[in-house]
């Protein structure tokens, strides 16, 4: 095959010629070049990457790279991408979207995407409001959010997008943030490089309608102390001095101090996104501030068959056997007669 | 088996099996259709049955029907009304007396004719007289006793052993028409081979029913119908469903492209998709999606991504599936729609028939937003148009509406085998390595079909979707790019005329009528026009399959009559859309909305009143 | 309120004069008599009754029921009863709905209902099939069923029910049998009376195109030994004689004899059904057949606000200080001028 | 303040303010329309904008602009061509300076025009030489300077400070045409009243931009536009979607309903749903939907449940509704469905104005399904139409579809408010008591509507759906009964003629052309008209609101005219309609597809070729 030999690509090699066309500020800025700079090291020819996506801001994304790209109708990014990876599994198929996009109109697409396990990767920007519509709620806005169409602060909960992910069967779930392009980076490798579908929720900062909305727990300033990035087989250790971790209280994660109670770096939870049994990667991907350090990293990845390669398997194995090799054979097949 | 009976010929006969949906009448029409088609007979067949599963035994919303129309001479038509009814209950009698020929057949159970199915069934007495049938040639046969008789030898349970009374009923029906066992024995044999008692009971209940017509003396004389006059070559029965997965199939091997259908089911059109999905040996990828959106959305994807990507669907489905035709028509790739149109609005009446779609698959986007619309007009030429549909789609970059109904998708009828290499080759446009760099809206002169780059290719990688763009596949707002490319997109489909063969009248070239039609209701508008000018009327037929765009010579026919009356089962869609399109005709008009075909009867009795009206 | 006053119905009274169409045999008639019987335990008068429905075989249910009923389009129960419940908080409103209809095509109005936490009763009606078009796979078809769209057997994960709902953020999810008419009356009834969104599973048989597909856990002579029904409050406990039960090991299920290795009735996991954290709730929801019994009962109970009366709260409290009370108010408020 | 300069009196102007996304051009033209109808102008507004939030700084796809268009005597669209253009930046001259008046002013900020910004806007050199500006009235303002000498003391942030440029600007407007500053200056103290500095420093900005003007007697002799001649009343301005809301809400208390809205957001919709969700304190239900599917069937559930139901979108979010239309067409409840149109197909020009929703709305639906479609023509009318349009679904038990577009939805105008004694009233065709047992299907024997059982009700429960019904609400599949209700629901939408007004000609009653025209493009048509009529020709304008049912008397008004012609922002979809619907006339055409409103000229140009040849 054709991937195996080693593509050397620059960033540069995957942007368009057309005009990035985001607010100053936004943070798909940052996604789009972190994504730019993952593809380099996929070691996947150019031309076999297909970016598709639904509607919105962030789902302008497909223009911006030199790739080929399917700019879709709103919440069907799921569903088109299903489309174009099943007819042709050799393609590295991402598809980009919103929190409305995926969550709101495409919320079907997006769960029986994930149900089926179809190799694709889907990058959801989560800034937890419509960017294009200029503004209004979305079903991952927190409950109480004043925006166009809830003028008094919205009376819905939010979804928690890991928990959602991980309830359709998510095998792979993970999250960053949009302006920390090296974690970002390396995670778009890491889903890119699962077989099976992908989400990465990306903490995305709208400048404009949503400013700042991920700050209480990304800020520069108190990040260390309020999220916690995870990673396979490591302790779950946090803070500006790697002074915090997680632990398992009954059923429940707890924050501790290391060197408090006589805990130690060997009592806290080591992380293992591969285990397949979601339990403790629920509770993960469900910790919120103020009672948790928000997660980061790849939460959960566990193999499984995917949907495109189940579907070739299937069709080889039948043909291998079959009677019928061609249209000719098919139209004479069971019962016939001749008139002569 | 001798006949001691008389037996007379005739051109041709309308026979219709009908019973609880439990009662296997679509199998026991389906083994009398294939055992006259080896025969030799022309027909049609049309099966008739109930939105529910099983509908409450016994009653009349329950009674499934098949209906075969059988010939000596060419048949286009099911038939309207039946030579030879067989009733398996009451309720049986009271859905289909009214369709019985004055002074047909009647063939019922007589052991179902307890008290209990007579009142269900919404009589108060005794069925026959209530129907005022006394004329007609009722035989009450004991059907249940005699299967119960015949099999008892057997140690079947009691459920087996009734289940054999359908093949006791075509057993008689056989003999009625002088028909051979010997295919739906064989039938059995190979059915149930690993299970040949199953086997065994059903052929002597089959046997036991043709014995006792014969013993009866049940129809005298026996009808017999010679083989038909047909060309020569290899047939098979065909349904429309069938025919239409049949025909993408056969379209993509020309193309030298692989099978993409993405489809959700439902009644009448999921037939296509499982025939689809049961021919992996061809490659044929199939998906079912979670909504008629993913359906479509999964279908635009794998064509994007090289495939002939096909999505099926029916009326409610389609509705559903506007917003993507859009998205379809704006990144101009090759789409198959198929819509086999059922009784309307909403869900309406799902299982059965009409043609009330047509306006949706015109219009029934936002924006400016032409497709191809065609139409098949016979089970088995759901083929052709299957395969005409994905030629235009392919080589035109475009979305095709295919129209069928479910009249076509359940119907069937013989058909003569095509062979592949008859069929015409079908030319992708697909990009090459002399585009770069690639200009995805860039057109072919002739067509003006942009060419099709498939992802995977180096050096083609461009962008394309739902914004207005540029040439270049830049997203632009420019007020005259975008009429330029409403333009462009309404020509291109327009172009598609080039393509297509005229309009051909059947029948009388020129007149006193022409009757137009469109889709599934060809084979009812020719017989009646067949019979018309049997009786010495001037009138033709223009019957339509390419709706949009038109052939080019409709003027030219339709001034060479009198008078013109559009029929079709809907409203007046077809009627309305000429008026648009070709406003200086007056159109009279045919309707009818009931979720049923046409009857010959009254196509004719219209027209000739049309005719006899100055 | 007219609900206090004490209804005393029979089963009869919410039988319709439209003859009952399902197939003899078919699951659906068990569930529409404990539909009855559960609304004559409820107190509410029966014009506060509306049976909303998709559309499938189980979706024909609103036609038996002599209460206000609407058979909707496929899919969109959830949303149609979302909406007859914002509108008139007062109604007691059921949504009756298939696997087919709920989860494929309906799949993101019955995630964003559960998510809203509106207070409506959805019935899911499990058959694992497409019953109405005659026997296709749905989203909760055990991968490999060989039905008419997949002849070589289905290559699709389906969806667990349960896990689903909680992962869009369910707060009541139960699970029964349809032949069980007794619990299922019970669960019915306290569906009926969780306030906030119930999702109640019903493992239903479709006689003619799936026809005992929950048999091998709830075929009468295996259900005790693979079923077990939890009970707020009580111990896991299950089997023939009672003889099992369920315990914690480390973080996963497992299955105990008692009596064997010294355990006894109080070693076993006490349900709590009203815990908001679902760990467990997640592990009891997603029990098979045949490392562990399926879970029957009230699996999660968890109170919340609802979406209905939140805004309806909303609504009122704003009108409280408003100074615009009618039309005319509004009309002639903000920036006019006179022209005289 | 004194003037200096002369002064004179003009009976219009047309004046556009554009800049960057970020330059506040859209609250700039509000301020001066505002200031302009409180002086008594007539005026109309459009504003227009990309549909980026914010394209890239200093590039033509960036430029957001507000056109205002106010005058003595009545005015009716906002104007083809600026008589002022203030341009924040070069690329705010490259995309608007076809569209100044020859020899118009034009005022743009000087510190602006760097390098760098010339070279972004698609300049080489000077922008005012390369447009062939050098006969125009330039005003080349050091604005962002002046703004930051203004502003010095205020001790603000760069940035807060440049953001004020737009105020200096729009002083200088205000002083060309002699405008008090009043108004805005309170606007600002109210804003931001818990931010006094702002407040100040906008209103420093404001006033240092009328001086700088009158300094360099910027415009000179300075025009004055006298108040218009208009009734009296009391007045506000208002867009067409807060009309829409508005009429909305209005209408359910004359109905002594409740106003829910089930709506997903899509531009340019979403204010209607914005509108509503704010007006909780009239107690109206706003559901933010996941979808449009959702959307319209929370509303149809709502509908079910006794509210007036109402769900908004645009042409892509109406595809996507079209299945649940269908339903509520069976399920005969109330529904009102606004269709804000944008520019198509597909996502096409999301955030343009375009008429091509017409077929849909009348045909995108599955089988024979007729509703009634009416459109708004003006920003305030919006209100009138969607008024009328939730009387006649509510007295029809009948979903109705009302059109506006995104001209409409975003213009504004000065509407004379009226006053709610003076609305009709709206009677719900409840069912009582008397009706048990209630029969859902029953019809009333002149509208045919069936009534309106609210769930609650003792004694009228009953079942609805989509499945086709007999009166008593019995699903049934009996082909007569079908057929019956077709027509019934047909019927039912026809008779709303019954109560609709008369088409009005407007112009010449009869004569050598007839402007046929329908919705958003009325302003358009009646300038056009009028203009065509002062210059002597025969010609009258024919502009429906009522698209389904039609008036009744259009045969009758067409006849009058020797021409026809049919001028609509789209490819000729009612020109189409007309065809169908009255067959004997011919029409000719004026179509843009170009996401803009007609302009005066071109429409003016095409009748003249129209009525000049024979
Ligand atoms: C069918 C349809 N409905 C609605 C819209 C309007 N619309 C466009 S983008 C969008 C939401 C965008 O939100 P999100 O997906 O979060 O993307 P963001 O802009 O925040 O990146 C909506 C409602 C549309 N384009 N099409
Ligand atoms: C828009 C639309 N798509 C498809 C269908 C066809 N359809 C009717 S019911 C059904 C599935 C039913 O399955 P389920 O919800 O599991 O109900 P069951 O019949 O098994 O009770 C389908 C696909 C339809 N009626 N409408
Ligand atoms: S509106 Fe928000 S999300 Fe959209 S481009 Fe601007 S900053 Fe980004
Ligand atoms: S098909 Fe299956 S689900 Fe439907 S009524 Fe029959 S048994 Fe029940
Ligand atoms: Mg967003
Ligand atoms: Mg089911």
């Amino acid at each position: 095959m054709a991937e195996l030999k080693n593509f050397q690509y620059t960033p540069k090699d995957f942007k368009s010629d057309q005009e990035v066309r985001w607010c100053p500020g936004c943070g798909d800025h940052a996604v789009l070049n972190a994504v730019q700079k993952a593809l380099t090291e996929l070691g996947i020819p150019k031309e076999k990457f297909a970016f598709i996506s639904g509607i919105g801001c962030s789902s302008r994304f497909p223009y911006y790279m030199d790739t080929y790209g399917f700019h879709g109708i709103h919440g069907r990014a799921a569903a088109i991408a299903t489309g174009v990876k099943t007819a042709n599994p050799e393609l590295s198929v991402w598809d980009i979207t919103g929190d409305g996009d995926a969550l709101a109109i495409g919320g079907n697409h997006f769960i029986h995407a994930i149900r089926r396990n179809i190799d694709i990767n889907i990058l959801l920007f989560n800034n937890e409001i419509y960017g294009l519509t200029k503004g209004q709620y979305s079903p991952t806005s927190e409950k109480g959010l004043m925006t166009k169409t809830s003028p008094f602060g919205t009376v819905e909960e939010p979804f928690s997008v890991g928990e959602l992910v991980i309830g359709a069967k998510g095998k792979f779930f993970a999250r960053t943030i949009d302006a920390n392009v090296a974690l970002s980076t390396q995670i778009y490798v890491e889903a890119a490089k699962h077989k099976g579908t992908s989400v990465v929720e990306v903490l995305q900062n709208c400048v404009i309608f949503n400013d700042g909305i991920h700050d209480k727990v990304a800020g520069r300033e108190v990040r260390d102390d309020r999220t916690i990035i995870l990673k396979h087989g490591q302790p779950m250790i946090f803070g500006k001095e790697n002074e915090k971790g997680l632990v398992l209280d009954g059923l429940k994660l707890k924050v501790v101090k290391l060197g408090e109670n006589g805990i130690s770096g060997k009592n806290l939870l080591v992380h293992d996104a591969q285990e397949a049994n979601p339990g403790i990667q629920y509770m993960l991907a469900n910790m919120r501030y103020p009672d948790y350090p928000v997660a980061l990293g790849v939460i959960r990845s566990v193999e499984g068959k995917t949907y495109d390669t189940d579907v070739e398997e299937q069709i080889m194995g039948i043909q291998k056997g079959a009677k019928i090799k061609c249209m000719d054979d098919l139209l004479n097949s069971g019962s016939v007669w001749k008139v002569e | 088996m001798t006949k001691n009976s008389q037996v007379i010929e005739r051109e041709e006969v309308v026979i219709r099996f009908s019973g609880d949906s439990g009662d296997g009448m679509q199998l026991t029409g389906t083994l009398f259709s294939d055992t006259a088609a080896l025969f030799g007979n022309d027909l049609s067949t049309f099966p008739d049955y109930p939105a529910e599963i099983r509908a409450p035994q016994g009653t009349v919303g329950g009674v499934s029907g098949f209906q075969v129309h059988l010939g000596h001479s060419e048949i286009n038509t099911p038939g309207d009304y039946a030579d030879v009814l067989v009733a398996m209950n009451p309720a049986a009698v009271k859905a289909n007396a009214k369709w019985v020929k004055q002074g047909g057949t009647i063939i019922f159970d007589k052991d179902n004719f307890t008290d209990k199915n007579i009142e269900k069934a919404g009589y108060k007495s005794d069925p026959v007289s209530e129907e005022k049938l006394e004329t007609y040639n009722v035989i009450a046969a004991p059907i249940s006793s005699m299967v119960k008789e015949a099999l008892k030898d057997f140690g079947l349970d009691p459920k087996s052993v009734l289940r054999t009374k359908n093949m006791f009923a075509l057993g008689m029906v056989y003999w009625l028409f002088d028909r051979k066992l010997k295919y739906t024995e064989q039938y059995f044999d190979k059915k149930f081979a690993r299970n040949p008692e199953i086997a065994e009971s059903n052929k002597v209940a089959l046997r036991a029913g043709y014995y006792y017509a014969e013993t009866i003396e049940a129809l005298n004389p026996v009808i017999k119908i010679e083989p038909a006059q047909i060309a020569k070559g290899t047939y098979r029965n065909i349904s429309g469903n069938a025919a239409t997965a049949w025909g993408i199939i056969a379209a993509a091997e020309k193309a030298g492209l692989k099978v993409f259908i993405g489809s959700y089911p439902i009644t009448p059109a999921t037939g296509i998709l499982e025939e689809l999905a049961a021919r992996k040996d061809l490659g044929v990828k199939s998906l079912q999606a979670e909504d008629e959106i993913a359906g479509i959305c999964t279908a635009l994807g794998a064509s994007f991504a090289g495939n002939l990507a096909v999505t099926s669907t029916s009326g409610p489905g389609l509705a559903l599936k506007s917003e993507a035709i859009g998205l379809a028509v704006m990144a101009e790739l090759p789409l198959v729609v198929i819509n086999v149109q059922r009784g309307g609005p909403s869900t309406g009446l799902p299982t059965k028939t009409e043609q009330a779609d047509l306006m949706q698959a015109l219009y029934g986007r936002n924006g400016e937003c032409p497709v191809v619309v065609i139409a098949a007009s016979t089970p088995s030429d759901c083929f052709i148009y299957a395969f005409e549909a994905a030629k235009i789609a392919v080589e035109h970059m475009t979305p095709v509406l295919l129209l069928t109904d479910g009249y076509l998708a359940n119907g069937s009828e013989p058909w003569k085998i095509p062979s592949m290499k008859d069929l015409p080759k079908i030319n992708p446009p697909f990009a090459d390595k002399k585009e770069i760099p690639f200009l995805p809206y860039k057109r072919d002169c002739e067509t003006l079909a942009r060419s099709w780059a498939i992802p995977g290719t180096p050096g083609l990688e461009h962008r394309i979707g739902g914004l207005e763009k540029t040439l270049k596949g830049t997203v632009s707002y420019i007020p005259e790019n975008h009429e330029m490319m409403v333009k462009f997109r309404a020509d291109k489909v327009a172009k598609v005329a080039d393509n297509i063969p005229d309009l051909k009248i059947w029948g009388e070239e020129s007149g006193d009528l022409l009757v137009v039609g469109w889709g599934g209701t060809k084979g009812y508008l020719m017989t009646a026009v067949r019979e018309l000018q049997s009786e010495g009327y001037k009138v033709g037929l223009a019957h339509f399959n390419y709706i949009n765009p038109m052939p080019k010579n409709v003027n030219d026919a339709f001034s060479k009559f009198r008078k013109i009356v559009v029929a079709e089962l809907n409203m007046g869609q077809f009627a309305d859309y000429l008026r648009m399109k070709y406003q200086d005709f007056k159109y009279a008009q045919i309707n009818k909305v009931q979720g049923l075909p046409f009857t010959i009867k009254e196509l004719k009795e219209k027209c000739i009143k049309l005719l006899e009206e100055k």
